[in-house]
Parts: C-alpha cells; structure tokens; sequence
C-alpha cells in the first residue's frame, strides 16, 4: 500500500474561492489507457478509483483498485466463488460475459429482477435478494444458494450503484467473505474494485476476467 | 352538581385550592387487560427479542466510523470496537435507534405542538370524534391501558411518549447501552412511540379540526404541478402541520378569497389543507420543492415543519418569493414578527425590506397571507420572475455540457443528465421529460457541474410540456378505518381469502420514479389486495391516468375491503394503517387491547397478512414508523435507498429452528413455515417487489383457501415479474388444498419431481409439507398465551 | 381537615372522584418575576441572538458528508448543499444542537430515573433540603418560575423538560430547521433544559439521600487505583447513578461488611458513593475503567448509567468477574432476571453458567451483591484471575514491538507508544509509567497492533508500581453554595476583588494526562481564584499530592470564598456551579429571579467573573452543560479536543462594534472591553490556558481595583507560562486605578509606548482607553432592561 | 488528479478473517526514499499520504501530497503568507527552521505555547490561540495579526495533530485561504500536504521548502 495520492484533493491548487465547487476532471475524458505491455494490450481498471457517488466515502479502508486480469485469476483460483448480478444486467453486452463466466462454472446469484435475463441461459442461476444475501453471506452457518457450502470469494456487478455498496458493506464489516468488484464503477466496501469505467472498457475488462477462468 | 376539569375552592377552606385533573364515571375507568400498560423500556423486551431472534438485525453501515465524543474519529472498520468500547455492530443499531427516535420525536412534537394548540382552542374538554368506532385509539388503549374520550386526555398520553423518548435519547450517549440486541430493543420501542405520538396528532385533528371520520367516499382533490392558474396570485403552504394553513383557509373562506387565491400545499401538509376544506390543492410530495419554487409560481410561501427543505428561504429570497415561518422547529434565522401589526409585516416583504418573516401567532398568520399574496402577486407576475432559464439561455446551457458525468455521480438516483442534454442539443426534449419524473428535485447537480450548468432548472425548463400537463387526483384523506368496516373485512385477512393488506407509504426518495409504485399498485389492486396508503406515497399515485384518463383513485373505490384503494391522509395517519391491524384483533378477533401490546403484536404477527412498502422512505420518520410496524408484527418493505437506513430485520429461513411457533391450545411447539419470512427488508426493482410482497403476506393462521389464493398470487407474480417460479413456493403448501384449484395437478407434478409423494388416486400429498393444515392451529410466539401456561 | 395530594369522593357524589394534586397555601403562590417562566424555544430566542451576534459559532466539522437521510450521503465539502438543501454551515450546527440534546437528555434521563424513584420510595411530599438557602432551586426558580418545596414539585420540571427536548429532536430531523444561526438557539436551549435537568437529579438525591448539603468541611475520601485491599473480595460500581449502590452500601452497612468486602466507584457513581455513605471509596475516572477491569482486582461489577464503557461485559466475562447491569439504559443483552431469587442468580453467576445479570429491582441488587462478591470473591482470588501479562510474557511483548506507530495513530492522544516498549526491552519502566498518566484506557491500541500486543495491558502491567502508590484524597461533594456563603462573597465576585471563579469540570480526555489540571489549580488556588470542582475533573484534583504528602483538597479549604477548593460532587451537581452565579445575581444584586433567565443571564454576562475548564471534555455530556452554561453568560474553555465538538463560540475584539453595551442607567450605548472575550473556545496547552482563563474573568462591571487585581493576574500568568506580555492587555485598562500598583510605573511607560498620553506629574492617563472607569455603569445588553426603556 | 490508489485497501487480498485488524506498513520502516535526480537529493514527501490519526477522514475531499520545493516556491510566491506553529514548536531542530521561514519575512502566528520559544528570535510572530484564528482566517473583514490585512496562504506545522486537523477543518469548508501543511503528518484538511513522514525527514523536508524562500 503506498498511499501516494489521496482519493481527491481538498482543493485545486488553483483554488481561489471555498464555496466554489471543485472542478473534476470529468470521467468520459480520461479513457482507461491501453498499455503495450510486451505482446498483449492490457485494459487498465485502477484509474479513477475513487467511489462514482461522491459522498459515498466509507472510512479510512476502501478496495484497492485491481486489474481484470487479477480478477479473473482470483476467481479462477477460488474454491467456491459467486458471481451476484443485479438489475443493470439486462444490457446485452453485459449479460453475454455474465453468461460467459456462468459457462465457466462459477454460481451466479441473480438479485432484483436479473434473474429475467438469466434464467433460460443455461447456467446455474438462483434468485436472491441481495440484502438478504448480504445477511447470509455473513452468517457462517450458511450453506449457499444450492445448499452445498459457503463462499469463499464474492464478486459482482450490475446492480443497483448505492444499493450493491450498502450491501458489500455488510460483508466489508461483518463477514469474513473477500470480495471483489468487477462493476462499471469502483465499490471502496469491497476488498478489491475497478474503477469507474467506460462503457468499452467496462466490457473489456469483462472480457479480460472471462480469459483467466478454465473453459469448460 | 356538574363537576368540570377546573379548580375550586371550597368555602371556609379557602386556603385550599382543589384542582379536578379528571373525572371517573362509574363504569368507565380505564381497565387495563394486558400486563404491560405504559410500557417501560424493558416492558416489552421479551416480546422484542422474540422477533429479533428471528428477525435477524442486518448492519450495512453508510460509515465504519464514529465520531460521536472527543475521542474520535474512532475507525471501527472490520467491526473493531472504538474509544469508548463500543463495536461496528453495536454502533450501527445505535444508529438505527438514534433514526427511530428522531422519526418519532419529529411526529410526537408535531402532535404536542397541535396539542397545546388545539387545547389553547377547543379546550380540554373536547371530545374525540373519529367516526363510527368505539376502539376510537386503537394504539393509545393498547399501549397506555386507556380510553381516551377527550383531547385533554391525551396529555398524559404524550407526556408519556416524551419521558419514554427522553430515556431513549439518553441510551445513545456514548457510555451508554454496549449490546446491539438491547439497541435494537429500544429503536423497537421507539418506533412504537412513533405510532403513538402519531395517532395522537391524527385523532386530535380529526376530533377538531373537522376532517373526515372514517369516510369511505371521501371528494377527490386536485394535485400537480400543473393544477394552478399561476395568473391568480399563489399561496404555497409547505410542510406537515395543519395548524397555519387551517387559518389562511378560513380568512379565505370568510373574505371569499378562493376564486382571486390559489393556495395548495407541498408534502403532507397538502393532506391535511385538503382534509380541512376540500377547496384546497396539492402540488406534490417534497420531491416538488425546490422545483415548484424555482418555476417562479409561487408568490407567497408560508412553512410549517417537517421535510422542508433547508434551503427555501434562499432559493424564495432570489425570486422574491417572502417565507413566512409559522413554527419553532423552522425559523429560517427570520425576524419574529409574531407582534407586529399585520400591514407592516405586509409592507416590509412587498418593499423587499425583508425577505421573509417568522410569525408564530397563527391567527395573525392567516390575515397576513391573503393580504400578501395579493399585494405581492401581481407585482411578482408584472416582473415574470421565475428561476429558469430562457429557450435561448436553455440552448446554451444544453450545449456547455462537457459530459463529465460529475452531476450523475452526485445526483442520488445516478441519472443520465448529461445524456439528456446531448439529445436537447439535437432538439429532443424526451429524455429530460422522463428526468423530471425521476428526479427527486434534490438539487444537488447544482452544486457538481464544473461548469455551471443550473442543471435542476434545465431538466425543469425542458419539461414545461409534461409538467403544464400533470394534473392528478386524490381521494381526500380519511381517517381511520370504522370498526363497521374491520368487522366486514376482518375474517377474510385472518384467513388469507383477502390476499393482503398493502400500505404504500412514506416518502419520493423511488429508486426509478414515481411510477413505479402506481404500477405496483395497479397490479395489487387488480388482485384483489387491499390497498391503503398515506403521505407522499398517497400523493403520488394520484399523478397517473389509465387510457381514459382517469386515476386508480377515480378507478378502485375507498373501503376497507379487497381491491380497494384507501388514503389515510398525511405522515401521521399512517398511524391509523397500523392500528387496523389492532382493531382487527380486537374487533374480530376480541382479543383484550388495554395495555396488551404483545399479544396484540402476537396476533398480527401470526394472522394478520398486512405488509408496508416504503419504496421511497428518505426520512428518520419513514424508519420511525417502519420500525414501529415492525413491533405491532408487520413486515415491511423498502426502496433499495432503504438499505442507507443500515439496519433491516432479515429471516434466515435456512435455519429451521428459529420458525417454530407454540400452539397456543396446547403449548405445542410447531415448525412452520416462514411466514412472514422478513420484518424488514428491501428490493431493488419493482419486479423483484411484487412477488416479495405477495409472500410477506403469508401467515401461520391462512386458511387452505386463503394460502391457495396467496400462493396463485405469489406464483403468478414471480412469474410474470421474474420469469420463474418462485424456489420456495413449496415451502408454503401443508396440503393438497392449499394449491390454487386451477393448477393443483400441475403444481402437485412439480411437487412429485421435488421429491413429495403424492396419491395421484386421491389427489393427495401424503408426504413432504413442513406441516399439516390445521384449521384451529393458533400460533403464538408468546409461551404465557399458551394454555398449558395459563394454568 | 388536613387536605393531602390524593384523590377523593364525595359522599353523595360517589361517581365524582376529586383528585388532588397541589394544595396552594395562601402566600406561598410561586410569583412570576420575569417574562419567561417555562420557556420555550422562542422565548429566550432574542437573548441567544445577542449572545450569537457577539460570540460568532465556528465549526470545526469532523466530517464534510452528512448520512441523516437516504438520499444520502451527501458531499458538503466547502460548505455545498446536501440534497435536503442543508449546507454544511447548518450541518454542523445541527450537529451541535445533537450533541446538546443528547447530553441534555442523558442528565435529565438520569433525573427522572432518579424522580421516578425517589418518588415511589420517599413520596411526592418528601421535602427539598439542600442546605441553608432560601434560593433552593436556582435553576429551577430562572426557568420554570417556580420554587419547588417537595420532591414531587419537580415532576412538572421534568415533563417540561422532556416536552422541550422532544422538540428539538424534531427539529434535528432531515427537513427541518434551516438556519445555522436558530439551530444555535436551540442548543442553547438544550444546554439550559440540561443544567434543570442536572438541578432536578441532585437537589432530590441530596433531599432524600441525606448528602451533604452545603457544606463546607465534608469528609475526605480515598481514591486511587491503589487504594483497595484487593485481597478482600472487591465490588466495583461504574457510573452515574446512585439508586442501585445505595441498596449495596445499606446491606453492607446493615451486616456490617466493610471490614469483609472493599466496595468502591469508578466514574461519577463514585461521588454520589461517598456522599451517601462515607465509607465508599472512589477508584477514578472513567479513563480507569478498561485499566482497572484488566487488572482483575474486582470481583464483582455493579452498572448504571453513563459514561460505562460499551465493553465492559466482554471484557469482565474474559476475568471471570460477574456484570449486574441495574438500569434499562444499558442492559448490554443480558437476562432479565429481576423477579428471580437472589440464591439462584448468585449460583448462575459463581457458577459461571452467565456472565451477568440485569436485575431493576433495585432492593435485589442490595441484597444479592454483597453474597455475590463474599461467593465469588475467593474464588477469582484463588485463581489469581488477570488480564494483565506476566514478567515473562511481557519481557516477549514489549520485544515483539516493529515500531510501526500504528497504535500511535489509533491511540487519541496519539502516545508514543513504541520508546517505551524500546525502553522497557532496555529495561527501563519509567516510560510506560508516564504513558499510563497520559493513557485515557480507550484499548483501540489492542485493536491496531499488527503484532497483537495488548498494547494497554502492557502499559498497565509496567505501571504496577506507581499503581499501587496512587492514593490520592478528595473532599467529598459538597452539593450547592450555600446562601450564607453567596452573602458573604457575592460582592468581591462582581467587583472583581476575589479574581474570578473557575469551575474545573467534566472529563478526562487530556491532552497531555491528568496531572496539567492539578498544574492549573494549583497555580490558581495561589492566585486566591476560586476553584469549583465536580465529576470526574474533581477526582483527578485530588489525585496528586506535594511535597509534604497532601493533596490539594488537604492544602485547601472547601468554602465558596477566595482561594479555596470547592468539590460540588458527581456530574449532576454541575448544576450548582452554574446556580451559583444565579445566587450572586439574587443574593448580591437583588435581582428578581422566577421566570426572569435573560435578566439573570444578561448580569451573569457582564457582572460574574467566572469560567469554566472542560480540560478534558469527551461526552455528550460536557458539550450540554457547557451550552447551558454559555446560555447562562459563562465562558468555557475545552482542551484541544474541544474542537471535535465541532462548534465553538468565539468573540471577534477586532470588530470594535460587537462590544457595545447599554448602559441601563440612560440606555446609552457604550463601546467595551471585550469583556469576556470569548463564550466557548479551546486552548492547546495548559500554559496557553492559564492566561485565558484570567482574561476570560474580566467583566465590564469590574472595579478598578478589581480590574487591577484580575489585571495583574492576565499579565503576570502570561508572562511566567507564555514568556510575554499579553498583547491586549491594555484593552483591559480604563485608567491608571485599574493598573495594578506594584507595576503601574512600569506599566504607564509602556501604554505611553502605545501612543497613550500619560500625565506623568499627576501619573494619570490622560488619552488611549477605550471608555473611562464609571463604579455605576450598569452594563447589560437587553435594551428593555434600561430605564429609558422601562419608562 | 489522478486518484489511482485509494487511501488505503480495505482489506488485504490475503485477508480471511474479517474481524482480524489489517496490518499495516510500519511508517517508520518505509523512509522517504531519496530519488537522484539530475544532480540533487530530493525529498519526496509524499508518500504516506494518509490521515495520521487512522479514523480522521473528513470526506472525499482530501489534501494533495506535496513536495517540499512546490510549497515553498509557493510561500515565496504568496503575496501575504502566514505561517502557523503550536506547541510542538519546542524541538530544537524544528524551531531553527521555523526561525529560519521566520528571517525570509514570513509572518509566525504562534498557537498553544509556541512563543515561549519563539517570542525571542527576532522574528515578526505574534501569539494566537489557534480556534480563533481559524474564525478569524475565515472572516474576510479580519485584517491580521497586525492590522495590515488578511492572508493569502496560510502554512503550518508544530501544532498537536487533532487540534490542527480541526481547527483547518474550518478554513477548508469556510474560508477562501490556501491551506498547505508543512507538518510532519499528513493533514486531510488542508489544500496540499506533506505525508506522515519521519523525525530526519520532515526536517530535511524543512530545508528544501527554505531553500525556496527569498534571502532577507
């Protein structure tokens, strides 16, 4: 952890009145960077690691901003994984890499009304609703959706912005279930996150975390 | 000899000064018939640990700090206990009750403040009148062990509420209360003081004010923003208290002013104006605020207390708009000008001399409003003030946007604004017309565009068209529910063949727009749910028309029975949606209610299938109120904002043990399916809602025909909202009569394939329920209600 | 016929029943002196705007977000809007009313637990005692306008109270008030319902418990963590409230088992311990509790209310000490086991089948402590139970040590933890045995270490030594000032001949360890102020002895007059202090009393040279009573965690025309020193308080010899702790009377420097003050106060 | 901004209990490192970048760190700075460098108890009790310790961290001065600021922002 540079400064150096509003720097503008990186070119999610609501500042210990690859791999190493996807997954390119990671093996908890698009693809879906989830992925005594055993490792996306943070909050305080965020936008309860991400980039990275997990 | 409250002096005792606090006619003391009359803290904790066992308190903290003493900020991430001891856990329930205590001390100080007035008005004396009802204070009798017969009556009623809230504020000083269980116990009974305090307001105005008493066919009232003739001058009551805008109401009705004033309210006190005298209108719920204001419409403004914003002595005084502030709780830091003569406060606003005035003597109030407006109508419409901006100045605007999405990541629902600005660029307004119903009008994109884009007046601007349009109804509301229509309708919730008692209520803080609940509703109503609603959630079901224009007011009538829709009226008439529950134990039922709370709360729990929704719940009065439902056994259902409230009561059905329930014939204790599965919990969409609602109204207590009918509905839900059966929908079938007639064989299949055995002969399940149906089953949670017990 | 509080019925009229509740005896009518009697939050509104306009709120906020509500979190970084419309001006002075009402509550909580119960033991009619004073309840009498005689008068003060607070909890709520400036009323308002609240709680406790009552020469107690003989079974009490160990201390009196079993305090339960029964014992301050625990020295721990840690059940359970919680504000999830024998609850505990117990039934708790410790006692002894390492295990410890600073950086007074474990791995103790005077025994240092060292055991297990030499003396609290003693020194007060009071008052979160306030009082008993003392402020006096062995209460006498040591008693009795200034006002001046708090406050403003230190203010608590106290015209200082209050109340001397007053003579305005300069502020060392706290005793009514002795005072303490002459100090001087007479040679030179013109030949000041000395101004900053106005 | 790194992780990747507190880097262990660049040594002050008291995180909008010769050149550039130094002031070696800022014409407000060291060196300070100040510097009317007229910049160092860390709490959210902390702890309230950094750090950290200083 270097801690370099804080989640956003107080004020521009520039700054000449208080009352004035800070000036982002606005999040369309700075596209995550493709990086040569020996052959391959490599979707960077750690960039505006800071959380999309701006009040939504949690405490002094937010994720660590990961890259998909990352991700993937932790996922691919986890002994029972879930993937929770929320309302926002009716987009179609989204869904198709939820549908891919599901292919690959990995449980998928559907939470609002996501189970919509997921129920006939095939993969091993369950409804949930994820303030209950919340509650029972930190209850040790738990034995998952399908009854056969806890989680070891939570990652989500597509749900509800401010309602997938209070709820990861739980497991952030109360569990000890790691979780990482593979949402558009960067989650600080998680224990690691993307940023806030472009739309393509997003999808990239999606697809970055899709090429770590065994084909099946 | 008639003896009245009062004081006397009997004659050569005249040092002796006798004062009559209360008269006892033979016959009607008050006869307490549960063991916890004016419940103490611990009084009740039993019973609310019997839920919590239950129910288990869920924490999603909005902060993993504290910074509640000088030892702070304490980082009590990871759960890791603070300065004073105290844990991630503990201070979160401390949260929770600290929540509930503002929610209930925000009703009960507004049911004091009518008090006292109402008192200084009627007199003690006055008799309560709610309609035809002889459990007239189904909370107050329950909880006090009383019958209150006059408004006087309720002064110990509120004394009480204050001493209990007092105690309670105490508990959350650091130093204080270490156990979350015992927080939590106490926001518990918080929230039960909440519903106290709020049928004391209810019941008062009511009984005095003259609004309506149980009535089912109550008028329809206007509501919009676009309702008024803003020719006329605008007289703009904001807030929740009846007791300033009673007055301008009736100077405008003495002076005839009703045809040259427009005078409507924002938030509940809109309600309550139209409860008092139906002439009256209403804009909106609190989300309308700072839009209504910055149209310009507005010429007066005159505040109450309750969700007002924080802001509107500032953004009136830009648009010479003059606040007048009627109560303590809201003083804006404006001039008391309570004893100045009314035509020198009038002068000081009309110059601009001032930008508003705090006038706490109501009276005075309503002679200076009228006198306002019409001085400072017309000059207000000669300058054409308003806050938005021009179609030219809206064009710029439009295209400064830089697309930095600043303003989504501050606005509270995340919307796409800088979308709609890129497609008004291109000429299409649409999207910004979908914005402003979305919108919650908070104002906060303001603040966040790093280039000064007004965005909240821009999203309003671009919407003229579909705000000059929204005009609305609302059936007028009506107080309580009679006992006529309880003795009607009570068997048939007991039993389940009513599929549920639905309360929309609470605040505009929806997740996607005020739409969402209208459809909801819509779709309950059409099944044949009851649905009773108040406040802003009331209001805003009244914004939308079916194809031939008429609204689910004007659509689905007002009683009390299955597939009709009912408004209480304001934030403290929800007090009345829980008390049905009350009356139906006591009316149907005849279970004892004088100071009986937990085996009235038993039954509801057990029997009575009533749920609420919050879908837009904002407020520490919304969590008050929740929570206090949640005591009396009803589960309730929030937005997915609701999970800022940090704490829900979730049931864990995996873990069978905690849904075994006594019979109470015998003491027996019965594993039965988890009905209702949550006390309180959220949802993230509408779909997911509905099917949810639909099994929160589950019992113990159904009957096989009244589970079948809320199974279809839970079945037919789930799969028309989510496209799937629901997993657990065999968790609440006993029998073979408890599936809907029209698909038994089909459901039976689907049983068979899970493993059940089924005497396809008979037509019956012969293995796999939980539970057989029993029709004399009672379920209590409360050992001593159980017979082997009362030996 | 004797005519008593009760009820009757008349022959004849047997459906009439006649209750009685307060005999009014001709002449004894309470007389309303003044405008304001039971004032609500408008009444004293002008008054809170002169004081506000003069002392300008400052906010410090400890956070730049706001989670009230769900459309939350908002960002109201550099003062933005929240989407409620609140900025973060009026945040933080929500905030602050918060903070207010939640101490506020917590006392007067306290009180009618107290009430409720002193009432049910003593009865309605128990008459007040608190010494020789006709001016009883002082507050009481400015507030209510009422002057209370029997225990049961306070029963409308409460509910008046408990009204008032329930308002203003309404007016925290998201939607409520708007303005910074009334959300300071407010708190102020709050600050005054606490010190009536504190004033309730003692005065009754003092009339039924026998405490002393205005006296001068109580007894003195022991105190220290060293003090107990812990080889005999040892019952620790903690807390504030004195209704359970009350029971304890006559069971034990009664079986005469002092000599058997050592029965001591920790927090403000201590004081009222020795007030009720000389034998008790005091342990210390809150900051000794985890410190004390951890020891494993008690055998048995009694709790009340406030200022108990959240952890002392989890902590207790490890050591095997049993906890009995006796009051419903903290009942830390134990079992009710209130209607149990004693016998089967002693043997749950000695048997360890539970940890605790919660028992309300008070008489219990008297009777079952004393079995319990004699039980369980021998049992931890023999097991040698502690938390604390060995020599061993700490020799390990302190070497496992990576100086990562990380316990630094949790710990609040940020200790520099890691050189003392370097020293100790070297040997050397003498570190940990000053950390453990600086320690406050928070424990989040347990939480930090990354190598899981017990960081506070640690510092404890190095600190034995001085441990077991901390026995200090504190006089026992003496309740009110007497009105004798007021007769006596009221004059020297407001003419400035005795240099000022100061109230050393409130918490232990020092800065820099207890001893800077013993620096302080010392350095101010000798400068003939008068110190007046209570709750923990006053145990930690009493802690440190001089040279020859004695404490500062054995150096100095307990009289209200100059340079002597006043110690009223626990919490509660700051009610006193602050009554005392009213005393001066009635008792000195003359000046009317009931219901008259403005006047009374206006002349405690400009006449009363008396301040308070809340050194080490952590609570709720301390921030109420320092409100009240500013509402009274009675400057407070806080230690540098002050400003985690996040509002202070601080005078601007530079804007010359906030220190105008009238002159209630004529009514004339007259520019002044600004006199006291500030209403609430906060230093960061003792030597930077010191000269404050002399210069915030200046009044504008002071004589000029008066003025030249609080002068001498400013100037010579700033120089011997600052090392220069303060730079205001000829602000202070209006002519050459007012110079002290040793120096005034010297200080004329230095004036005439500063451009005065000086006569020298008749050694007068001829030009440069700001206003000449007048013995009859009448200085006062309510205009309906001056003659003219009258007429 | 790039706000790459969040302030802290919230739990580490390692991390399988939740309740177990992190460990964190030992500040004494991860020294500024010293960065040859061109010819000179420079100080790098910005690492550790994180409130020094673990739970003082005001809100989202925290100090950007900064390197010694940034605040210095803009203490030299400032028209009217003031800098501010508490009672921590007593240390020999911080003292020389606050006399030193003190001869190049910076104007001292001495808090707490900082004249008693300083009040003798011959430099324009001037005592102030630090939560007045902080109201003064937020009131557009004051005209200085000295009559002359208000600040443009305000720096800082030497005062007992909480008590700083509040009291600029005011001038971040009601004032229009620049904040820049010089203080050995990284301060969240203030504009710019250096890290935690350690004892010969901060001093070597000292010299480099008088070096910037004009001569006098």
């Amino acid at each position: 952890m270097s801690g370099k540079v804080p989640i956003k400064p107080a004020r521009p150096a520039d700054k000449t009145a208080a009352k004035t509003v800070e000036k982002p720097k606005p999040i369309e503008k700075s596209p995550a960077k493709t990086t040569e990186k020996t052959e391959e070119k490599v979707i960077d999610t750690t960039r505006q690691a800071v959380p999309f609501n701006t009040g939504n500042i949690p405490g002094p210990e937010m994720a660590r901003a990961v890259m998909p690859a990352v991700s993937g791999k932790m996922l691919a190493k986890a002994k029972r994984p879930l993937l929770i996807v929320g309302s926002e997954v009716h987009d179609k390119d989204v869904l198709e890499r939820v549908v891919s990671m599901g292919q690959a093996g990995i449980q998928i908890a559907a939470v609002g009304d996501a189970y919509v698009s997921l129920g006939d693809k095939g993969v091993d879906v369950h409804y949930a609703n994820m303030h209950a989830l919340a509650s029972y992925l930190c209850d040790p005594q738990w034995q998952g959706l399908d009854g056969k055993g806890g989680y070891d490792l939570v990652t989500f996306l597509g749900i509800t912005y401010y309602y997938a943070s209070q709820a990861i909050s739980a497991l952030k305080n109360f569990s000890k279930v790691k979780v990482i965020s593979i949402d558009r936008y960067y989650h600080p309860n998680a224990n690691m996150s993307f940023g806030n991400l472009k739309k393509d980039v997003f999808i990239a990275a999606l697809d970055e975390v899709i090429n770590q997990l065994p084909k099946k | 000899m008639i003896i009245k409250k009062g004081s006397f002096v009997i004659e050569g005792l005249d040092n002796v000064q006798i004062n009559i606090g209360k008269i006892v006619e033979p016959g009607q003391e008050s006869i307490i018939e549960g063991p916890t009359p004016r419940p103490e803290i611990i009084s009740l904790r039993n019973w609310d640990y019997r839920i919590l066992d239950r129910y288990h308190p869920v924490y999603t903290p909005t902060s993993d700090t504290c910074d509640y003493c000088t030892y702070g900020k304490c980082n009590l991430t990871g759960n890791k206990e603070g300065a004073c001891g105290i844990d991630l856990e503990s201070q979160s329930a401390r949260e929770a009750l600290k929540t509930a205590i503002m929610g209930a001390a925000c009703h009960s100080a507004h049911g004091r403040h009518l008090l006292n007035y109402l008192i200084r008005k009627y007199g003690e004396d006055h008799p309560i009148d709610v309609g035809p009802s002889n459990l007239k204070a189904p909370l107050t009798e329950t909880i006090m062990g009383l019958q209150p017969k006059t408004i006087g009556d309720f002064l110990p009623v509120l004394e009480y509420v204050e001493e209990q809230l007092t105690q309670l504020t105490a508990s959350i000083n650091t130093g204080q209360e270490g156990a979350a269980m015992d927080f939590e116990s106490k926001a518990l009974h918080a929230g039960m003081l909440d519903l106290l305090g709020m049928e004391v307001a209810d019941i008062i105005q009511i009984s005095c004010l003259n609004m309506p008493r149980a009535e089912e066919d109550t008028p329809m009232a206007e509501i919009g923003m676009g309702i008024l003739d803003s020719k006329k001058p605008v007289v703009i009551c904001v807030g929740h208290n009846i007791a300033a805008p009673a007055y301008i109401l009736d100077c405008m009705d003495r002076d005839g002013l009703f045809d040259k004033i427009e005078i409507a309210g924002l938030c509940c006190t809109a309600h309550d104006m139209t409860r008092y005298n139906k002439t009256a209108k209403i804009i909106g719920s609190m989300s309308k605020e700072l839009k209504y204001i910055r149209s310009g419409i507005p010429d007066v403004l005159v505040t109450d207390e309750q969700c007002v914003r924080a802001d509107i002595l500032k953004e009136a005084k830009k648009l010479f708009i003059p606040v007048i502030a009627t109560n303590e709780k809201i003083m804006y830091g404006l001039p008391d000008r309570s004893n100045d003569p009314v035509d020198a406060i009038v002068d000081d606003l009309v110059s601009g001399k001032q930008a508003g005035a705090l006038i706490l003597d109501l009276e005075k109030v309503g002679e200076l409003i009228p006198k306002l407006a019409m001085k400072i109508g017309p000059i207000r419409k000669a300058r054409g003030i308003t806050a938005l901006p021009d179609d030219v100045e809206f064009n710029k605007l439009v295209s400064k946007c830089t697309k930095c999405l600043q303003c989504t990541r501050d606005c509270p629902q995340s919307l796409p604004i800088s979308d709609a600005m890129a497609a008004a660029v291109a000429g299409d307004l649409s999207k910004f017309e979908i914005l402003h119903d979305k919108c919650v009008g908070c104002g906060r994109c303001d603040y966040s565009c790093p280039v000064d884009i007004p965005v909240l007046n821009v999203i309003e601007k671009a919407s003229q068209r579909v705000i000059r349009e929204e005009k609305g109804k609302v059936r007028i509301g009506r107080g309580q529910i009679g006992d006529p229509e309880i003795r009607e309708e009570g068997r048939n919730l007991v039993l389940g063949t009513t599929p549920g008692v639905l309360a929309f209520v609470g605040c505009g803080n929806y997740p996607d727009g005020t739409k969402d609940i209208y459809d909801v509703v819509e779709e309950m109503l059409q099944r044949s749910y009851i649905i009773i609603s108040s406040g802003c959630a009331a209001m805003d079901l009244g914004m939308y028309k079916d194809k031939e224009g008429k609204t689910l007011y004007e659509r689905y009538p007002g009683r009390f029975i299955k597939g009709n829709l009912l408004n209480t009226g304001s934030c403290v008439s929800n007090a009345h949606i829980a008390a049905t529950t009350i009356k139906v134990a006591s009316i149907f039922a005849g279970r004892k209610t004088k100071g009986n709370w937990e085996e009235i709360a038993d039954y509801v729990l057990n029997r009575v299938g009533a749920a609420g929704v919050a879908w837009g719940a904002y407020s520490q009065k919304a969590f008050a109120i929740a929570t206090g439902c949640n005591r009396l056994g009803i589960p309730v259902v929030a937005g997915p904002h609701g999970t800022k409230y940090r704490r829900a009561f979730i049931g864990k059905p995996y873990r069978k043990d905690e849904w075994n329930v006594l019979d109470a014939r015998d003491g027996s204790t019965i594993n039965v399916e988890p009905a209702p599965e949550h006390l309180m919990i959220t949802a993230e969409t509408k779909e997911e809602m509905m099917p949810l609602l639909a099994k929160l109204c589950f019992r113990p207590s159904d009957n096989s025909l009244g589970r079948a009918i809320k199974l279809t509905h839970y079945i037919e839900l789930s799969e028309k909202y989510m496209k799937k059966m629901p997993d657990d929908w065999h968790t609440y079938v006993r029998s073979e009569a408890d599936l809907p007639v029209a698909k038994r064989e089909q459901l039976m299949k689907l049983l068979e394939e899970k493993g059940w055995k089924i005497d396809w002969e008979k037509k019956k399940i012969t293995e796999g329920p939980l539970r057989k149906v029993d029709v004399s089953f009672q379920p209590t949670n409360v050992p001593r209600l159980c017979k082997e017990a009362k030996k």
